[in-house]
C-alpha cells in the first residue's frame, strides 16, 4: 500500500544511492523545508475558511460563498490581498524588533512541527524528547509577541503584550502537566511510542476519569497559550483595538494571523496524538471485522481527522464563550487548574504505578 | 488634555480610548489614566459627532423640528419623535385621536424592543463573545421591516406629527407585528442560553460597576441604568403619557446595582414590552390617524417641558416659546448624556476589560450625547 | 405634593422671590443679586435636604439666552414624592457666573460643563470647567443669541 | 568540510555574533533579544551534539524562563526605549582586560588538553538516566543537592509570597 512511509524511505534510498552523504543531507533539508512551507500555507488557506465557515454555523449566517464553490478560494483571495498591500510601518517604532516579531514567531511554529508524526513511520524528526521539546519550543513564541509589543510603540500593543506574557507563562503548566500526566502512563517522552502505547486502546478510554480532566485541563490550557477566545487578552479587540499585532498591516499581520492557526493546528496534534492515539485507528476489543475495516483507513486520515476534530472544538469555544477578564484568567489559573492538575497528576501516577489502566 | 498626559503621576499611564475604539460604539473619547490595567481616573471628551441640533432647531418650524431629533438617538427615533411632537400637543392642545396613540404606542415599544437587542448583541461583542449579535439582529430585521413598510424607513423614522401620525399604518402591520410576537416569544429564551446563563458572561458582570441607588439619582442617570440601581423612573409609570396610564405593565427593577441588573432590566423590559404590544394589537381602534391642525404651527408664549421615556432613559424636550413659528430655545435633555457623566465614577478601580463592559451596559449612543 | 400645595410651600419658605405657577410645576426665579455670595447653593441644599421637598434629583439643567439676561433653569425633582419644580436664576448679560451644583448633584458636573461651552456662564467652585464639547480654542459660545459664524451658519 | 563541521561552524557564529550584539548595543530592550538569540543558539549547538534533554532544558529555563522575566522588567522600567548612555573609556579598559584574561585562560585550557574520543560511549544520553541519578542516594545519586535545590526554591517561593502580601497591605 502507497503510505507516506514508503514514499519517504524510498526517496532517501534513492538518493544515498546516487550520491554521498552531505548532498543528500542539504537536499534532503530543502526538501523538508520546502514541504514545511507547503503545508503551512495549504493549512492556513484551510483552517482560515473552516474557521469562517465554522463561525458562519454557529452565527446562522453563509460565510464565504462568491469565491469559488462554496467560497473556497475565498482566503487565497485574502492572501493575495494581503500580500498586495503596503508594508507601512508607522514612526519611532523600534524598526529591527518591529520587522523580526512576526518572523520569530513564525519560525517557533515551524520548530514545533519538527517532531509531529503526521503518518505512521512519517516525521521530521523522530527526536527522543518529543514532547518536552514541544513544550521548550513553544515556550519561545511569546517572546515574539512580547517583542511585538514592545516594539509597535503603542500603548494597546504594550498592554497586549504584557497580558500574553503573564498569560502565556501561567498556562504552560498546566498545559505541562497535562501532557505530563500521559508521559507518567506511557513512560516516555518519545511521541512514536506514545502512540505505539496507545495500540490497545486510546488513553482517552484506557486512562479512566483522570485522564480525561487532564484532557479537559490541556483543551483550556493550549487555547489560552494560543491566544484563542475566550482567552484572547492579547488581542481582545474591544479593549485593546488589537493588542500586540494594532500596529501590523499586510503580510506582516498575515504571518501573525497564519502562525496563530499553525499554532492551533500544533496544539490539537499534540492533543490527538497524547489523548487519540495519533494515527492509530480506532479499534474495538475483539470485533476483528471492524478493527480490519479501519486498518484500511490511512493512517494520515486518521491524525488528520482527530486533528480536525479537536480544532473544530477550540472553534466552537471561541463563537460561543465570551471573553474573560485578565485577573479572572490569572485566578483561573493558579487557583484553579494547576491544584486540580498537579493532584490529577499524583492521581495518574498512583495508576501507572499500580497498573490500573486497561 | 496635553497637560493631563505630561502631568500623569510615576508609573501612570494615560491611554485614548476612541475617537476610533470598536467598543466606544461611535466617536466618543475617553481619556483613561491607568496604573497597570487598573482605571485611575476616566474623563469622557466629547463633541466628535455634535451637530448643534439645538441651535438648528431654533431656526426651524414646529414641524421640522421633530425630524431633527430621530438624528439624536437613532435607535429610539419613534421614542423621540413621540416626546417631541407630545410638546407641541400639550401647547397646542391639540386631542391627539385613538388610533393614532395606538400606533404611536406600538412603535414606540417596537423600537424599544429593537433598541435593546441592537444593545444586547453589540453588548456581548464587547464582552468578546461575537454571535449574540447575529441572533440579535435576526429578530430585529423583521422589526425594521415592519418599521419600513410603516413609514418608509429603517432608522430615521421621522414617522410621528404634531396631532398623530403621519401616513396611516400599512393593511398588513396588524399580522406583521403578530407574526414578530410568536417568533420573538420563541426566541428569547435563546437569549438566556447564549448569554444570560453563561458562567463566563456572569463573572464579568456582577459586582462590576457598582452605582448606588444614591448615586444613580445624583448622576442624573435614568432609564434602565437607574433601574438596575433600584431607582424607579420608568416615566411611563411615575408620569404616564400617552396611553400608559391604562395598560398592564410593569416597572422592571433591579436592586443588584452591578452591570447584571442592568443588563437584567433591559432584558426582561423587552418582555414588557411584548406584553404592551400584546394588549394593543388586536383593539387599534378606526378613526382618523392624525388630528387636524393648521398648516403653520404658532406655539403660544411660554415654555413647555415634555418626558418621555426612550430604550435609554428619560428624554426631555424643553420649549421655550415667544409665540411664533419658530421656538426660542429648545433644550433635549439626553439620557445618554447625563448616563455617561456616572461613567467615572462606576469605572475607578476596575480593569479595561471591565470599562467596556460598563459601558455596554450604559447602552451609549454618542448622538444622543453629543447632540 | 400637589402643586398648589408646593407653591404655598414655597412661597413661605422664600418670600423674595418671585413664585409662580408654571405650564406643568411651580418656578421659582430669583434675581442673581438675591443668591450671589454663595447663597445660592443654601437655597438649592434647602430644597434638597427639607424632608417636605427633597428634590434631589436634577433632571435637566439648561441656560436661555434672552439677550437683556441669561436664565438659568434647573428642573428638580424628588423621586420620593415624585414632584417637581422648576428653579430659575437670573444672570446679567456682561459677566454671567453663578455658583457650581456639581457638589449638590452629581449630573450638574457635565451639564454646567456644556451650559460652559455653548453659553460662556462661568460656574464658581466647579472642579473641572472648561470645554466639553468644542475644541479647547474655540472662540465664542455658539447658543447664544448674538452668536454668528457666517461661514457655517445658514439663515432661513 | 562535511555537513556537520559546517552546521556547527554556522552555529558558532550565531553565537558568538549575537553574543557580541547583545553586549554592544545601547538600547537595554534589544540587548535582551540578542541575549536570548545567544542563549537560543548555545541550545542548537546542544542539539548539534545529540544532547537534546539538555537542549530542551536550556530553552525551557533560559528562554522560557529567565528572558521572559528579564523582558518583563524590561517594560516596567521607565523609558525602556531610549538609548543608554556611551561607556566612558575608563570602564572600558578593566572589561577589555577581564575579557582578554579569560580568552586567554580558555586558550590555555583547551591547548593543553588532548581531546581523545574514547571508543566507548561515556555516558547515557537517556532521561531515564538522568532522572534515575537525579533519585539516586547512593555513589553518583544527586539527590542532597536535588532536595538542597528545591528547599531553596521553596524558600523563595514563600519569601516572593510574603514580600507580594506585604505591598497588599501597605495598599490598603
Amino acid at each position: 500500500m502507497l503510505s507516506f512511509e514508503n514514499i519517504s524511505h524510498g526517496l532517501h534510498n534513492w538518493l544515498s544511492a546516487i550520491m554521498s552523504e552531505t548532498p543528500v543531507v542539504l537536499i534532503e533539508l530543502t526538501l523538508v523545508a520546502l514541504a514545511a512551507i507547503t503545508l503551512f500555507a495549504a493549512l492556513g488557506l484551510i483552517l482560515v475558511y473552516m474557521e469562517r465557515k465554522v463561525a458562519a454555523v454557529i452565527q446562522i449566517r453563509k460565510g464565504p460563498n462568491r469565491v469559488g464553490p462554496m467560497g473556497i478560494f475565498q482566503t487565497a483571495a485574502d492572501t493575495l490581498k494581503l500580500v498586495m498591500k503596503e508594508n507601512f510601518m508607522p514612526d519611532s517604532v523600534d524598526k529591527f524588533l518591529y520587522k523580526l516579531a512576526p518572523f520569530v514567531v513564525m519560525i517557533t511554529a515551524m520548530l514545533i512541527l519538527a517532531p509531529m508524526p503526521f503518518a505512521q513511520g512519517f516525521q521530521i524528526w523522530n527526536i527522543n524528547i518529543g514532547v518536552f521539546y514541544v513544550t521548550a519550543i513553544s515556550s519561545i513564541s511569546v517572546i515574539g509577541v512580547l517583542m511585538a509589543g514592545w516594539a509597535s510603540n503603542n500603548k494597546y500593543s504594550l498592554l497586549g503584550a504584557m497580558r500574553s506574557g503573564a498569560q502565556i507563562v501561567s498556562y504552560e503548566l498546566s498545559a505541562g502537566f497535562a501532557i505530563l500526566s500521559i508521559v507518567a502512563l506511557t513512560g516516555s517522552l518519545n511521541l512514536n511510542d506514545i502512540i505505539l502505547s496507545q495500540q490497545d486502546g486510546w488513553w482517552i478510554f484506557k486512562g479512566h476519569i483522570p485522564v480525561w480532566i487532564a484532557f479537559v485541563i490541556f483543551m483550556i490550557a493550549v487555547t489560552a497559550e494560543t491566544n484563542r477566545a475566550p482567552f484572547d487578552m492579547a488581542e481582545a479587540e474591544s479593549e485593546l483595538t488589537g493588542g500586540f499585532h494594532t500596529e501590523y498591516g499586510g503580510m506582516r499581520f498575515a504571518l501573525f494571523f497564519l502562525a496563530e492557526y499553525i499554532n492551533i493546528f500544533i496544539v490539537c496534534g499534540i492533543g490527538a496524538t497524547l489523548f487519540f492515539g495519533g494515527w492509530m485507528p480506532f479499534h474495538i476489543g475483539h470485533w476483528e471485522g471492524f478493527n480490519h475495516v479501519m486498518d484500511y483507513i490511512p493512517s494520515s486520515i486518521w491524525f488528520f481527522g482527530k486533528t480536525f476534530f479537536l480544532i473544530f472544538v477550540i472553534m466552537w469555544f471561541r463563537w460561543t464563550f465570551p471573553r474573560l477578564r485578565i485577573d479572572q484568567l490569572l485566578n483561573l489559573e493558579w487557583k484553579y487548574l494547576l491544584p486540580i492538575s498537579l493532584f490529577n497528576l499524583l492521581l495518574i501516577t498512583v495508576i501507572a504505578i499500580k497498573g490500573w489502566h486497561f | 488634555m496635553i497637560e493631563e498626559i505630561t502631568t500623569a503621576k510615576e508609573g501612570e499611564m494615560v491611554i485614548n480610548i476612541g475617537p476610533q475604539h470598536p467598543s466606544t460604539h461611535g466617536v466618543l473619547h475617553l481619556l483613561i489614566t491607568l496604573d497597570g490595567e487598573t482605571i485611575k481616573k476616566l474623563e469622557p471628551n466629547l463633541g466628535y459627532i455634535h451637530r448643534s441640533i439645538e441651535k438648528m432647531c431654533e431656526s426651524l418650524s414646529y414641524r421640522q423640528f421633530i425630524y431633527s431629533t430621530s438624528r439624536m438617538d437613532y435607535l429610539s427615533a419613534h421614542i423621540n419623535n413621540h416626546a417631541c411632537a407630545m410638546a407641541v400637543e400639550k401647547a397646542m392642545e391639540i386631542e391627539v385621536p385613538e388610533r393614532a396613540e395606538y400606533i404611536r404606542v406600538i412603535l414606540d415599544e417596537l423600537t424599544r424592543i429593537a433598541s435593546h437587542q441592537l444593545w444586547w448583541g453589540a453588548m456581548a461583542m464587547d464582552l468578546g463573545a461575537l454571535s449574540p449579535f447575529f441572533y440579535a439582529f435576526r429578530e430585529r430585521e423583521v422589526i425594521t421591516d415592519i418599521m419600513e413598510e410603516t413609514c418608509g424607513a429603517r432608522l430615521t423614522m421621522n414617522y410621528m406629527v404634531p396631532g398623530g401620525v403621519m401616513t396611516d399604518i400599512h393593511p398588513n402591520f396588524v399580522k406583521h407585528v403578530k407574526d414578530f410576537i410568536v417568533q420573538f416569544k420563541s426566541k428569547i429564551d435563546e437569549y438566556d442560553t447564549l448569554v444570560t446563563d453563561n458562567i463566563i458572561f456572569q463573572n464579568r458582570m456582577k459586582n462590576v460597576g457598582l452605582l448606588s441607588a444614591e448615586d444613580a439619582i445624583s448622576y442624573g442617570t435614568s432609564g434602565p441604568t437607574a433601574r438596575g440601581s433600584g431607582v424607579s423612573c420608568d416615566i411611563r409609570k411615575t408620569h404616564p403619557y400617552s396611553l400608559y396610564s391604562k395598560l398592564q405593565f410593569e416597572e422592571v427593577i433591579e436592586t443588584g446595582c452591578d452591570s447584571f441588573s442592568r443588563y437584567l432590566v433591559r432584558v426582561k423590559e423587552m418582555k414588557q414590552s411584548v406584553k404592551i404590544i400584546e394588549q394593543l394589537i388586536d383593539n387599534i381602534p378606526e378613526g382618523d390617524f392624525v388630528a387636524k391642525t393648521k398648516a403653520v404651527i404658532k406655539l403660544p408664549k411660554g415654555e413647555f417641558y415634555s418626558r418621555a421615556e426612550t430604550a435609554r432613559g428619560e428624554l426631555g424636550v424643553y420649549i421655550v416659546s415667544e409665540g411664533g413659528t419658530t421656538p426660542y430655545r429648545i433644550k433635549f435633555r439626553s439620557p445618554g448624556f447625563s448616563n455617561l457623566s456616572a461613567l467615572n465614577h462606576m469605572v475607578k478601580g476596575y480593569k479595561i476589560g471591565d470599562l467596556v463592559a460598563i459601558m455596554g451596559t450604559l447602552d451609549l449612543v454618542i448622538p444622543d450625547i453629543d447632540r | 405634593m400637589g402643586n398648589d400645595e408646593l407653591l404655598e410651600k414655597l412661597k413661605e419658605l422664600f418670600p423674595d422671590a418671585s413664585i409662580e405657577q408654571g405650564n406643568d410645576w411651580p418656578e421659582l426665579l430669583f434675581e442673581h443679586a438675591q443668591v450671589a455670595d454663595g447663597k445660592f447653593l443654601e437655597v438649592v441644599q434647602t430644597l434638597k435636604s427639607t424632608n417636605e421637598f427633597l428634590f434631589n434629583y436634577l433632571f435637566c439643567e439648561t441656560c436661555v439666552d434672552w439677550k437683556t439676561h441669561f436664565n438659568m433653569v434647573y428642573h428638580l425633582e424628588s423621586t420620593q414624592y415624585r414632584h417637581s419644580m422648576v428653579l430659575k436664576v437670573k444672570l446679567n448679560h456682561e459677566q454671567p457666573s453663578i455658583d457650581s451644583l456639581s457638589f449638590v448633584y452629581r449630573t450638574a458636573e457635565m451639564h454646567e460643563r456644556e451650559i460652559f461651552d455653548l453659553f460662556g456662564i462661568v460656574f464658581t467652585g466647579h472642579p473641572n470647567l472648561k470645554r466639553i464639547i468644542l475644541t479647547e480654542d474655540w472662540v465664542g459660545h455658539p447658543l447664544r443669541k448674538d452668536y454668528d459664524d457666517p461661514i457655517n451658519m445658514i439663515k432661513l | 568540510m562535511e555537513i556537520r563541521e559546517i552546521i556547527f561552524y554556522i552555529i558558532a557564529a550565531f553565537v558568538l555574533g549575537s553574543g557580541i550584539m547583545a553586549v554592544s548595543t545601547r538600547k537595554i530592550f534589544r540587548s535582551a533579544i540578542w541575549l536570548l538569540s545567544t542563549l537560543i543558539g548555545i541550545a542548537a549547538l546542544y542539539f548539534w551534539m545529540d544532547l537534546e534533554f539538555i537542549a530542551a532544558v536550556q530553552i525551557v529555563v533560559y528562554v522560557g524562563g529567565i528572558v521572559v522575566l528579564i523582558i518583563f522588567s524590561i517594560f516596567l522600567t521607565h523609558k525602556s526605549g531610549d538609548e543608554m548612555p556611551k561607556i566612558a573609556i575608563k570602564r572600558k579598559l578593566p572589561a577589555a582586560f577581564a575579557v582578554l584574561f579569560a580568552f586567554a585562560f580558555t586558550a590555555n585550557l583547551l591547548l593543553h588538553n588532548s581531546f581523545a574520543l574514547s571508543a566507548t560511549k561515556s555516558f547515557d544520553l537517556s532521561v531515564d538516566r538522568i532522572g534515575t541519578l537525579m533519585l539516586t542516594t547512593g555513589d553518583g545519586g544527586y539527590i542532597l543537592p536535588f532536595e538542597a535545590v528545591s528547599m531553596l526554591l521553596l524558600a523563595a517561593m514563600v519569601g516572593c509570597i510574603v514580600i507580594a502580601m506585604k505591598i497588599k497591605k501597605e495598599e490598603q
